[in-house]
């Protein structure tokens, strides 16, 4: 399986990369674990790859204002084994090293992920689980917007032709937070058939600061915020857990394919948002 | 594949609503990647369509055929479509009914997918197929509003 | 348009004008001549093609030779050094790791990746680390017993 | 782990390392798509995308001018090529005429219409691009059941039942048996389609050269004489002048034991263009193009007395055929007809096979072709009949098998099992597993609400492929052994081991045999133009045949040896014995180098004998082996999701003498991950219309490391009377004895909900229905 012919470039600005994406043929090249893979299968046929792997400072992880700042074109793998990454904001460690393969997390980024917006990636679950904002720069504009504006529908994102997503800003944590992400693997492809990222403080016996990120179930990921309501200021005994969890896919759009009917992504996803607040709440202190 | 679903248009009645939906100039503006709509006989359309999913892309020719027609409440529609990266044919029948001023439009359809994006792109069917009517009615709902 | 790239294979330097479009795996493979890494897929699935680029392995199907350019990689072909087999071929033979032997180059550069982050892996770990790689003749268990063995010779 | 051996034992027996490895391991052995040759041109497919049309219209023109196009060649241009092979026959049997290359119709996804040659594979794909085809679609039926139905589409115009062939058989009194019976269990059963995924696809390399007029067919394949004479007939070349190579073989499974329209094609091609032309198998043809395996729908009954003892058995095979008749394509399901009745001991079996054509690729044999299906249905009744009986699956297995003292047994089916004691690898099973012990925990699971499964598969298979009277090509096997001049011995195999290290067990027995080092044996396999004619590898047979033709010209040789060295030691009292002959008289001995050198100077000869060392023997065993063994799982499914967590393996198998217990522990984790893969994950789907919706690895699940369990594997050893090796077949019982075990477990597991029968893959969407609706289907 062979791709089609195109041209190629990899500019080492921001500037000349937007230069170059103003063509309307031409795509950003990432890590290419989505865009590569249609693109031999002649799915995708850019006119125009424009490479952003020598851009510098894409590739940075920073902590800055209470907050990280994470380049876009840092890898999975970077993510998954960052000290930084892993001691101030864990769910993201922890989401990233559930991500395809090894060889997969070595090559895909972050920001390439975030771009394509494919239902069934997993860190849509942390990031809206942890309110992500993301940075995009456009020819002569630049831009941050939360995770929420960004995402549009399967597949579909609110970046105009042109522009980039440079950054993606995280919290760092407290110490005190307790996060969790709990999937199933689609078998074959390691994608997540439902995938949900829990966050949560607990302080003289009550939650509080619930943020519940859900990805796999409906078009895109999203925030549970009915779930959220719910758990808040409760103690976080089985009954009210589960009693938040059932409402996780209610007015979801389920997704259904050969490997999950809609109802059963629906269970799922109730399992797991039982799952992964019980395990944030045990990590919590 | 089975799509079922529906859609509210708040800005417009039936009436209005199936006027548009069988105006040749409007669907083409709707449908999403569509590139022409060319008529070829009593409610029968020749179409272009560049499909454009995320990276995803394929040009399609084929053809729209509109029947059944009960104004304002029904119609039946035919959508067939070929191209290098497979095939796509589907029929249904839309529902139409006046709600609060507006209009729900309940729509019911089998498709058929081949080729190529039906060999890999399991996966993804159905989440693009009901993304692409979500954005239809999107549009839908602007013309109605103009 | 043909684009120059200049990457270090297996120790030696190496400049080609190529097409854009030229898969890494097809450019080790058919213009650099190195046959070990195998094509099993077209998906980034199966993991035959695996070789690391600056150290990291990737899967060189998913990955065009123009984005390699300036980097460093090491194949299959590379593994052993002045003829010595590396601690993991070694295993991989003394273990039985291998059966028709088409996902064994793969395999084996992975598995060097997994032993570098973690030198002294439990089971468990071993198979999660292997999982971008596909064996449809062992049932695995032999390979896990060879990163086991290759990871205690290597002083894990 | 390896054995490493001091020469003056002996090797066989031994877990010595494979001599495959170090070229396998290094990067530096020879597959298909390894092979460079000057002026190589390179071929892609077009396929169709519709499972059933009419091909109106095909457009090449731009194809052909497109720059690096060498030609593009549709049906009309092969018409005189082919058709493509079915070797089995069956009474009754239709068969369709199957074209390298469609010419009016298309009849399954990925049936290939046309065909480009160009200068790379790159402008070979990009035209492929500008192929235009107008195609009328066709009414489809990709569901075999559905298929028999009146009214359903004709896959053949011609055959509008879309029956393929029926075949009956009646062993002993099914219909007494039935009526005398206590108590009768009944069941569909289905072993769904799966897709073999070899890691390497199938790949040819055809070389014409028009000076010696011989064509040099390289081929991944597991059969290269076959092929050889096949192909050369669907050319139309005299066979003398083909020669089929088989470098390395990334993998079979029954896969490459075919002969397919590429092979013919590319061959066709290259004498068409007067260049080597080389194509690649991508993944997505892989899964559209190369055989599936599986596909039957079972109907079974089950009569016993109600103290458990088996009395008869009728079966219902409905085989999904597919488009067309592939090699084996009909003669799979007999083999399933044969393995009916398992191993147990009743005799009354009555049985049907309706081959049915349906708009899919066709199916074949694939690891185990046949006996898995047939094991999982017998060992399904088998628990299902328990269950009904209220009694331990272990005790009815033992109450019906054959004793040790039965043997040979002939079966209801017309078997000769050869040796065996059945309830021994059970027993030992239950032993590691701690049956007992296993049973008081899932006593405790249950009282927890956990759903805890304990199955037990036991199972015999057909082994070591086989007389004459059973294989449409001959079910001998062939070896020469040739001391060469230097004392070193090449042996030429007609098997065509890929993967299952043959180049070492045939060398353990050579070396024991001539008393030489393993690492001056050579195996040399998989070239028509170096090796004599040949079989090749498929059904466990390669070291029970092939393995014991080398023992026969290794005895010759032997005779030979002693007549040389009689001469040399000039005595009529000499024996061979650690690698030399010696006078039994004056201790006197002469090294099989010197004899080898004395034997091809030749100054002098032994009375009747001729120059040189070599030896050659066409074997033909005089019957089929019967391996046997009994597996258990210990499976555990979670109540909210439905996944199915296996929490222990224990495989015990009986395959005969072990000749190197590395290589067969190998054999038993592929086999059982791949019958692990049938019972949890794997299946083909076709769509109603007939599309492969499982198309490529992103939606096939082939087991991952992290998917397959620790296998607990271990032996017994009832040599078999059929060799004088003793040896029986390892290659497929893994994956006969998995499935079953797997699946029984998880009916266990779930028999409190009053879960009776599950139908695999065991996806955890279906678990969870069941468990949902409290085990109500």
């Amino acid at each position: 399986m062979i791709p089609q012919n195109f041209d190629y470039a990899a500019p080492s600005t921001i500037e000349e990369a937007l230069e170059l994406l103003a063509d309307p043929e031409a795509k950003a090249l990432a890590g290419g674990m989505s865009l590569i893979p249609l693109m031999k299968l002649r799915l995708a046929a850019p006119g125009r790859l424009v490479d952003l792997r020598r851009i510098a400072g894409l590739r940075e992880i920073r902590q800055d204002d209470g907050a990280l700042r994470i380049g876009a074109l840092v890898t999975h793998s970077e993510i998954e084994s960052s000290p930084l990454v892993r001691s101030r904001c864990p769910l993201l460690a922890e989401t990233a090293s559930h991500i395809g393969d090894l060889q997969v997390r070595n090559a895909g980024t972050i920001g390439g992920s975030i771009a394509h917006n494919d239902p069934a990636a997993d860190y849509p679950a942390a990031l809206f689980a942890l309110e992500a904002k993301v940075k995009v720069a456009g020819k002569g504009t630049e831009r941050t917007l939360p995770l929420e504006e960004l995402v549009v529908d399967a597949m579909v994102t609110a970046l105009e032709p042109g522009e980039l997503i440079t950054e993606v800003i995280v919290p760092v944590e407290a110490a005190s937070t307790g996060t969790s992400y709990q999937k199933m693997r689609q078998p074959a492809s390691g994608f997540a058939i439902v995938g949900v990222a829990a966050r949560l403080e607990k302080s003289n016996g009550r939650i509080g600061s619930v943020r519940v990120g859900v990805t796999g179930l409906g078009p895109s990921g999203f925030r549970a915020r009915r779930v959220e309501e719910l758990l808040d200021g409760t103690a976080g005994s089985d009954g009210e857990i589960r009693e938040a969890a059932a409402v996780v896919a209610e007015g979801v759009e389920a997704n259904a394919d050969l490997h999950a009917s809609a109802d059963y992504r629906r269970h799922l996803a109730q399992v797991f948002t039982v799952r992964a607040i019980r395990a944030a709440l045990a990590r919590a202190s | 594949m089975r799509i079922t679903g529906s859609a509210r248009i708040a800005a417009a009645a039936p009436e209005q609503i199936f006027r548009l939906l069988l105006d040749p100039a409007v669907l083409s503006k709707c449908l999403p990647g569509c590139e022409g709509l060319e008529r070829t006989g009593e409610d029968e359309y020749r179409m272009r369509m560049k499909a454009v999913i995320g990276a995803v892309s394929g040009a399609f020719d084929g053809t729209v055929r509109l029947s059944d027609q009960k104004a304002p409440q029904s119609f039946r529609m035919a959508v067939e479509g070929s191209g290098r990266i497979g095939f796509v044919k589907g029929e249904g029948l839309l529902k139409l009914a006046g709600q609060d001023g507006g209009t729900e439009i309940a729509y019911d359809g089998e498709v058929q997918v081949g080729g190529m994006i039906a060999s890999v792109g399991q996966r993804l069917l159905d989440a693009t197929a009901r993304m692409i009517i979500r954005r239809f009615f999107t549009r839908l709902s602007e013309e109605a509003g103009q | 348009m043909k684009t120059e790239i200049s990457v270090t294979i297996n120790g030696e330097a190496h400049t080609h004008e190529v097409e854009p479009r030229l898969l890494l795996i097809h450019y080790l493979r058919d213009v650099v001549g190195l046959k070990g890494p195998h094509i099993g897929c077209e998906t980034s699935i199966c993991g035959a093609c695996t070789v690391a680029v600056n150290g990291k392995a990737v899967k060189a199907c998913t990955m065009f030779a123009v984005q390699a350019d300036g980097a460093e990689i090491l194949t299959v072909e590379g593994l052993a050094e002045n003829g010595k087999l590396h601690p993991l071929q070694e295993a991989f033979w003394n273990e039985h790791a291998l059966q028709c032997g088409f996902c064994t180059p793969g395999m084996l550069m992975t598995a060097k990746e997994l032993l570098q982050r973690n030198p002294n892996p439990t089971e468990e770990e071993i198979r999660h680390g292997l999982e971008g790689n596909l064996c449809r003749c062992t049932g695995y268990q032999h390979i896990v017993s060879a990163v086991k063995a290759a990871a205690a010779r290597m002083g894990g | 782990m390896a054995t490493t051996v001091t020469k003056t034992e002996p090797i066989v027996g031994k877990g010595v390392r494979r001599k495959e490895d170090p070229r396998l391991i290094t990067g530096t052995a020879t597959y298909v798509d390894d092979i460079e040759m000057p002026g190589m041109r390179y071929a892609a497919i077009l396929r169709s995308p519709h499972a059933a049309a009419k091909i109106l219209r095909i457009e090449t023109s731009a194809a052909a001018a497109h720059p690096g196009v060498v030609a593009v060649f549709t049906g009309d241009d092969t018409r005189d090529v082919g058709p493509v092979p079915c070797a089995a026959s069956l009474p009754g049997l239709r068969a369709p005429e199957h074209k390298v290359l469609a010419t009016d119709r298309v009849y399954y996804v990925g049936h290939p219409v046309a065909v480009v040659v160009a200068a790379d594979r790159y402008v070979a794909q990009d035209a492929l691009d500008l192929i235009e085809v107008e195609y009328e679609p066709q009414p489809a039926v990709a569901d075999p059941e559905k298929a028999l139905e009146p009214g359903a589409p004709a896959v053949h115009p011609e055959w509008p039942d879309n029956r393929a062939f029926t075949y009956q058989h009646e062993g002993g009194d099914a219909a007494k048996a039935f009526a005398e019976a206590d108590v009768v269990v009944k069941q569909r059963i289905v072993s769904q389609r799966l897709i073999p995924t070899a890691m390497e696809t199938r790949g040819v390399v055809a070389a014409w050269d028009a000076g010696m007029r011989t064509l040099t067919l390289h081929s991944s394949t597991q059969i290269p004489h076959l092929m050889r004479s096949l192909v050369a007939a669907m050319v139309g070349m005299p066979e003398n002048r083909l020669r089929v190579v088989t470098p390395e073989v990334g993998g079979g499974f029954g896969s490459k034991l075919n002969v397919y329209a590429e092979e013919a094609l590319l061959a066709w091609i290259s004498m068409r263009i007067g260049k080597p032309v080389k194509w690649i198998e991508s993944r997505r043809e892989n899964y559209q193009a190369t055989i599936h395996g599986r596909g039957h729908v079972d109907y079974y009954e089950l009569a016993a007395r109600k103290d458990g003892t088996i009395l008869g058995l009728k079966a219902k095979i409905i085989q999904d055929c597919g488009a067309y008749h592939q090699l084996l394509t009909p003669a799979i399901p007999t083999l399933s007809l044969l393995m009916a009745p398992g191993i147990y001991r009743f005799r009354n079996v009555s049985a049907e096979i309706i081959g049915v054509f349906t708009n899919c690729v066709p199916t074949d044999a694939y690891r185990g072709a046949g006996r898995p299906e047939a094991t999982h249905c017998i060992e399904r009744m088998v628990d299902l009949l328990a269950a009904e009986l209220k009694m331990d699956p272990a005790e009815i297995r033992l109450k019906n098998f054959p004793g040790p003292d039965e043997f040979p047994f002939e079966t209801g089916t017309g078997l000769s099992y050869d040796s065996g004691d059945y309830a021994a690898p059970l027993k030992k099973a239950m032993e590691i597993a701690g049956y007992e012990g296993l049973r008081e925990e899932q006593r405790r699971a249950r009282n927890e609400g956990r759903f805890l499964g304990i199955g037990i598969s036991t199972y015999g298979e057909i082994c070591a492929l086989g007389p004459s009277s059973a294989l449409p090509a001959g079910g001998w096997e062939s070896a020469t052994v040739r001391v060469e001049p230097s004392g070193k011995v090449t042996v030429a195999t007609g098997t065509s081991p890929h993967g299952q290290g043959e180049e070492t067990s045939f060398a353990q027995i050579v070396a024991d045999e001539l008393g030489v080092d393993l690492d001056d044996v050579e195996v040399i396999h998989g070239d028509t133009g170096i090796v004599q004619y040949g079989i090749g590898t498929f059904g466990s047979r390669t070291l029970a045949v092939g393995g014991t033709a080398i023992h026969y010209a290794c005895q010759d040789l032997k005779t030979k040896i002693k007549q040389w060295g009689a001469m040399l030691l000039e005595s009529d009292d000499v024996r061979f014995e650690g690698g030399a002959c010696v006078c039994n008289k004056t201790g006197k001995s002469v090294p099989l180098a010197e004899i080898a050198a004395a034997a091809y100077r030749a100054l002098k000869l032994p009375p009747g004998a001729e120059p040189g060392l070599v030896a050659t023997r066409f074997w033909e065993p005089s019957n089929f082996t019967f391996p046997f063994g009994a597996h258990i799982a210990v499976t555990e499914v979670d109540p909210e999701t439905g996944q199915v967590e296996i929490k222990r393996y224990v495989a015990v198998d009986d395959c005969g003498r072990i000749i190197n217990p590395l290589l067969v522990a190998g054999q038993i984790h592929g086999g059982v991950a791949q019958g692990l893969g049938q019972a949890l994950y794997e299946e083909a789907v076709y769509d109603e219309n007939g599309q492969l919706v499982t198309g490529e690895l992103m939606d096939y699940a082939v087991p991952k490391a992290t998917m397959v369990p620790h296998i607990e594997s271990s032996h017994t050893e009832t040599p078999s009377p059929v060799n004088p090796l003793g040896v029986k077949g390892v290659g497929e019982a893994g994956t006969i004895g998995c499935s079953p075990a797997v699946v029984n477990s998880v009916v266990d597991a779930l028999s409190p909900l009053g879960v009776k029968h599950i139908d695999m893959p065991l996806t955890p969407e279906k678990l969870w229905r069941l468990i949902a609706k409290g085990g109500q289907a």
